[in-house]
């Protein structure tokens, strides 16, 4: 593993195009130790942004942070301009549904209490007021969606495996129609084949919603096949953020492979 | 459901270097065996007690000095008291009086301590360390000689001593319940919980407190027999109930006078009581078994 | 002559849920100096293999077939006889080096512990545990040795792991995924480590991981696990370059860096198999044949394929 | 570490402050209630009834007349001295009262644990390395009788058998190792009991670590991982459970010392309470707490010993 060239500094002056997500010098300390430092970057609409480091170097605290998870001791972070951290909860409960997170471990992702269908009618329930019927036939809709099948309904968490499981998070949040979603190694705990098949349906969806992604891994290669920028990040602060040339190359590559 | 949650683990997408599975196939279902067992035979014991009245022929408070201190017989089984009194009806209207002690105390301690420990470990702040130090200090001193002071102060009645020995039990449920609630709450799925914007109310209900309560549950059962130990004992020490109410306690205090001419004064309410707490020893362990394979509760009360 | 000789290994394990196949007729060999690398996803059994052949195993596990090393069969020797091997001439490196390091008991004392059991005086033994650490490139070994396994480094304790195994200079070792749960600078070091290990030209090794990067890097021939069976065994080189069975392909393809091209569906339950090819499900050339045969492995020089359509 | 000890050593402090505070609000709950106590036990003859002017003169004698705290806080000034007041049942400064008392309930405490400890441990690793053998069960059965039988019952049980019936021993009382045998084994049974069980499970998981396998794998004997690799690991929360047991031996004791009439704090506490003998009820519980909250610091430091990966800043 080579270290990341850093040779082109953060900028984000010359883009024209409108913020989705602007996060400005978020810092936080953990008793004495600096968690984030200053830590800034902006994504567009559409966009895969990712976020690379070796564990311990803050990445999952940002994406905590964004999500309101995690509370950071200075900073801003605007969603359409708007700053998050100071929105009274009124507010917040407006723009919770367009904010969505993917965990890292599938087995504790999903509430083992619960029925999988269970799961992912929870947010309908709590945000749209649905009938029985219209719920159950967009569940349905969604299992369509995220490449599941019936039979997985009415099954608990542990019955299915670490790839289901990341599809049935993904059928959950994706009925909110989020406009963001902060993936946190969505694939580090999954064999090969079952992330190349969930990579895949992050990246369907993303065509379909236009949803914008932060891609949260420690593998390069797999920030390499799905973001169109990389954000470097070494002990709590960013050294560089650069384009990501090769998944266009790649994506052409792939489809005349196909 | 957790049984096959082992074993799938294993074979699932987290495979570590040592499965996961029991050892003997069949430990589990003979456990399961021994809850229901446990649960049959502790029916019909409570289900005598609530009887007694109409199964037993005797008062057990009928005073009969002529036949004091008579052996087992037909017209009476285990034999009668110094004063006369019928052992076995004194024994079924004393399950009853230790069944109604033990269910109150540990109802009144779980509640307590579930939504003590709940409450703390969920809202954390100034009110969870609070709650903690006075969790940890009447954790930190014997209890049963706090219950022996407060009906020593109270003085001696059934309510006295459920309130004495709730407050004795009270603290360990709220601990382990805080415990349980903050290692729950630190799991992914309540973040996503909040993530799709559950209010506070639901992340307790549906995903907090169904993930959390199974060892509370399993430390009730042990609970229950170790309340009947404590409240035997204290009956014992002529301290917990009156005697003119039936209880096994204060029945094994009498009997110990006569231990060389009436031994089974002794020995029957003692056996009744190791029977009992037996019992739900063994129906906590199963209950373990079923619902919190992982972790071994050490119920550790007074008597 | 090979040095070590496995056939017909099956292993299950008796669950409440009934028993489990992980393991179903694997046979391969390992010559002198060879490395072989193990490769499979979760649930493909590749661990289980490792393990059972120092029978490491718990207790509900039935482990079946035939293990010679240096003739005489791993699997029914005396307990006694098999403890003088381990170690010795076969040693293990664990999966999770966190895990397998003992928390209470000082590092110094878990390597030498291992010199003390072959006769050697306590000063003797710790001396030998130094020398080991310090080639080992753990910083300052003298101080190292009296620390306890959580004032180390991940890296240090990973290679203190492979150190132990290595110390008594054993024929054969089986590391058993040494980059799982590695983020990636921990795990570009320890592939610099194994082929470092592998330059030694006696040493034979089995390598178990889930990681083709690793695997292409060090191993001389490849071996890869599904449903618990070899489905393909070959050079290493030229089967990951030109593989043949289509999981491998599948496999191969859906990495990052291939292309990402996922393989559908999800492996089998191994407490039911399904009759017919185990991967038949999955396969884009699935043939009716597939379905109701299951197919054998089929030798074409040092090369062998499980599948009806070669 | 000193840090940590400061903080323990405080904590300690205000536990015992707040059992004794506890405990002396609880038994002044009842009002006017004391005075007339000292009178039943000093002048009063048997059913005689105090008059409002005995009462009001007792009273003023003993300041009964100020509020509570005020009152609690002499006895915490006084007790801060080493004086906790005379007992009004035997009319001797408490402390002294405690004093000729303590060792027997030490000696007795002290014999208990060594029987439990030499016969828990042990068991236990049998039980586990013949899990689910004959063995394995026979233990496991007797463990739960030994958990789920009242001390007090095995004690009577006792008795009979080796006192009344074989002569064996003493019924009861105090003096030479002959009077310990009975209550010594009463009061153990339960913590032997919880010790086998801990130690079995310990082992049982320790035994399916991976460092145990990673052990096997370095051709260590057998014998030598179960002691040197395993009872170690499998010992550290039997420490801690220990330490706990060592509460509910010295609540056991109350009722052991009672039965057994063994001249300990225990039996002491009973005749207070008994008599609502307030200060020697106050000397007592505070003796307890005190020896219940030292050991269990004792347990957590030993436990900073063993496990090297608990360091208190």
């Amino acid at each position: 593993m080579q270290a990341p060239p850093a040779q082109k500094q953060w900028s984000v002056a010359n883009q024209m195009s409108p913020q989705l997500i602007e996060v400005k010098s978020l810092s936080k300390d953990y008793s004495r130790l600096k968690v984030l430092q200053s830590v800034s970057f902006s994504l567009k609409e559409n966009e895969t942004l990712g976020l690379f480091g070796i564990s311990g170097s803050g990445k999952t605290t940002i994406g905590r942070s964004l999500m309101l998870l995690e509370k950071p001791d200075s900073g801003e972070i605007l969603f359409r301009g708007k700053d998050l951290l100071k929105m009274n909860k009124k507010e917040i409960s407006l723009v919770r549904p367009k904010l969505q997170m993917i965990f890292q471990h599938p087995e504790t992702s999903l509430n083992p209490k619960m029925k999988v269908q269970d799961s992912i009618a929870e947010p309908l329930i709590i945000h749209k007021n649905l009938s029985r019927e219209e719920i159950h036939s967009e569940m349905k809709r969604l299992m369509r969606l995220v490449g599941l099948r019936p039979e997985h309904l009415e099954r608990y968490p542990h019955q299915l495996s670490g790839g289901e499981i990341q599809r049935a998070i993904l059928a959950r949040i994706i009925s909110l129609e989020p406009k963001f979603i902060v993936a946190d190694e969505p694939t580090s705990m999954l064999d090969a084949s079952v992330q190349a098949q969930i990579l895949r349906l992050m990246m369907k969806l993303q065509n379909d919603t236009e949803v914008t992604y932060l891609f949260i891994s420690h593998d390069l290669d797999v920030l390499r096949a799905v973001c169109d920028r990389i954000a470097y990040i070494e002990a709590g602060s960013i050294k560089s953020i650069e384009m990501n040339e090769e998944k266009r190359s790649w994506a052409e590559q792939v489809r005349d492979s196909e | 459901m957790v049984k096959i949650m082992k074993s799938a683990n294993y074979f699932g997408w987290h495979p570590g270097p040592f499965p996961q599975i029991n050892w003997a196939p069949y430990h589990k279902i003979l456990t399961n065996r021994t809850v229901t067992v446990c649960l049959m035979i502790l029916g019909v014991m409570v289900m005598l007690s609530f009887l007694a009245p109409l199964i037993t022929p005797y008062d057990p408070n009928a005073i009969d000095l002529k036949s004091s201190l008579q052996s087992p017989s037909v017209d009476h089984p285990l034999g009668t008291d110094h004063l006369g009194r019928d052992v076995l009806s004194r024994l079924l209207y004393g399950a009853k009086t230790s069944f109604l002690i033990s269910l109150s105390v540990v109802v009144f301690a779980l509640s307590l301590g579930i939504i003590l420990g709940g409450a703390a470990g969920y809202f954390g702040g100034l009110a969870d360390e609070i709650l903690s130090r006075v969790i940890d200090i009447f954790l930190s001193f014997p209890g049963i000689i706090f219950a022996l002071a407060l009906i020593g102060a109270l003085g001696s009645s059934v309510l006295n001593l459920i309130i004495a020995l709730g407050l004795v039990h009270w603290a360990s449920y709220a601990r382990l319940m805080r415990g349980q609630v903050l290692s729950v709450k630190n799991n992914d799925y309540v973040s996503s919980a909040r993530v799709i914007g559950a209010s506070d109310r639901r992340i307790l209900i549906k995903h907090i407190l169904p993930n959390a309560l199974a060892p509370v549950i399993v430390l009730a059962t042990l609970d229950m027999g170790h309340v009947i130990l404590s409240a035997a004992a204290l009956s014992f020490l002529g301290l917990g109930i009156p005697p003119s109410v039936p209880e096994w306690g204060s029945m094994l205090n009498a009997g110990k006078e006569f231990m060389r001419t009436a031994p089974y004064l002794t020995i029957f309410p003692g056996l009744a009581l190791t029977i009992t707490v037996v019992l739900f020893s063994l129906l906590g362990d199963g209950f373990r078994e079923i619902l919190d394979p992982e972790s071994e509760v050490m119920g550790l009360g007074a008597a | 002559m090979a040095l070590l000789e496995v056939s017909h290994l099956d292993v299950g394990f008796n669950t409440q849920l009934g028993s489990v196949q992980a393991v179903n007729d694997v046979s391969f060999q390992i010559k002198k100096g060879e490395t072989l690398g193990l490769i499979g996803e979760s649930g493909s059994g590749k661990s289980v293999i490792g393990m059972s052949l120092l029978r490491l195993l718990p207790m509900n596990a039935c482990v079946k077939g035939e293990a010679f090393f240096e003739g005489k069969d791993l699997l029914t020797m005396k307990e006694k006889d098999l403890q003088k091997i381990r170690g010795e001439r076969i040693s293990f490196i664990p999966q999770n080096p966190t895990a397998s390091l003992n928390p209470l008991l000082k590092n110094g004392l878990q390597v030498s512990e291992v010199f003390e059991r072959k006769g050697h005086s306590k000063e003797n033994s710790w001396k030998s545990a130094l020398k080991v650490m310090e080639r080992l490139m753990i910083r300052d070994p003298g101080l190292s040795a009296k620390k306890y396994p959580h004032q180390l480094s991940g890296g240090m304790r990973q290679r203190l792991v492979a150190g132990i195994a290595l110390s008594l200079q054993p024929e054969l070792v089986i590391a058993d995924e040494p980059t799982k749960g590695l983020d990636s600078l921990t795990r570009g070091k320890t592939i610099e480590f194994f082929k470092h290990l592998e330059g030694d030209e006696d040493r034979a090794m089995l390598l178990i991981t889930h990681d083709l990067d690793l695997a292409y890097e060090i191993c001389d021939r490849l071996a890869v696990l599904y449903a618990g069976e070899i489905v393909e065994m070959g050079p290493a080189g030229e089967l990951m370059d030109l593989p043949s069975h289509p999981y491998t392909r599948g496999l191969i393809k859906s990495l990052p860096k291939n292309g990402l091209i996922p393989l559908e569906g999800r492996s089998p339950s191994l407490l039911e198999l399904p009759g017919g090819c185990y991967f038949g499900e999955r396969c884009c050339h699935h043939k009716k044949e597939c379905s109701c045969k299951h197919p054998q492995l089929k030798n074409s020089g040092a090369w062998q394929t499980r599948c009806h359509l070669n | 570490m000193f840090h940590y000890l400061l903080k323990r050593l405080a904590f300690m402090g205000l536990t015992i402050l707040a059992v004794s505070g506890l405990t002396f609000f609880l038994m002044n709950i009842i009002p006017g209630g004391t005075a007339e106590l000292i009178l039943k036990h000093t002048v009063l003859e048997l059913e005689e009834i105090p008059t409002s002017e005995q009462i009001a003169e007792i009273s003023s004698q003993y300041n009964l007349h100020d509020p509570l705290y005020i009152q609690f806080g002499r006895w915490l000034a006084d007790a801060l001295h080493g004086d906790l007041g005379s007992s009004y049942i035997l009319k001797k400064p408490v402390t002294y009262l405690l004093l000729l008392r303590l060792p027997a309930t030490i000696y007795l405490a002290l014999a208990s644990m060594t029987i439990a400890i030499a016969l828990g441990v042990p068991l236990g690793v049998i039980c586990a390395v013949k899990e689910n053998k004959f063995t394995d069960y026979l233990l496991r059965i007797v463990t739960l009788v030994g958990v789920s039988m009242p001390g007090f019952w095995l004690a009577l049980l006792l008795i009979l058998l080796f006192s009344v019936t074989l002569k064996l021993v003493p019924v009861a009382g105090y003096g030479g190792i002959k009077y310990l045998i009975l209550p010594a084994i009463a009061l153990s049974m339960h913590t032997m009991a919880v010790t086998l069980r801990m130690v079995r499970t310990g082992m049982l998981e320790v035994m399916n670590q991976p460092y145990i396998a990673f052990a096997t794998s370095k051709g260590l004997p057998p014998r030598y991982i179960i002691i040197k690799h395993a009872l170690k690991n499998a010992l550290l929360p039997t420490l801690t459970v220990l330490g706990l047991s060592l509460g509910y031996m010295l609540g056991g004791a109350v009722v052991i010392e009672t039965i057994f009439a063994w001249p300990g704090v225990g039996s002491l506490l009973v005749d207070a309470i008994t008599a609502r003998d307030i200060p020697l009820v106050q000397g007592c519980v505070l003796t307890i707490v005190g020896i219940f909250v030292t050991i269990n610091l004792f347990v957590d430091l030993i436990y900073t010993y063993v496990d090297p990966r608990i360091r208190y800043g």
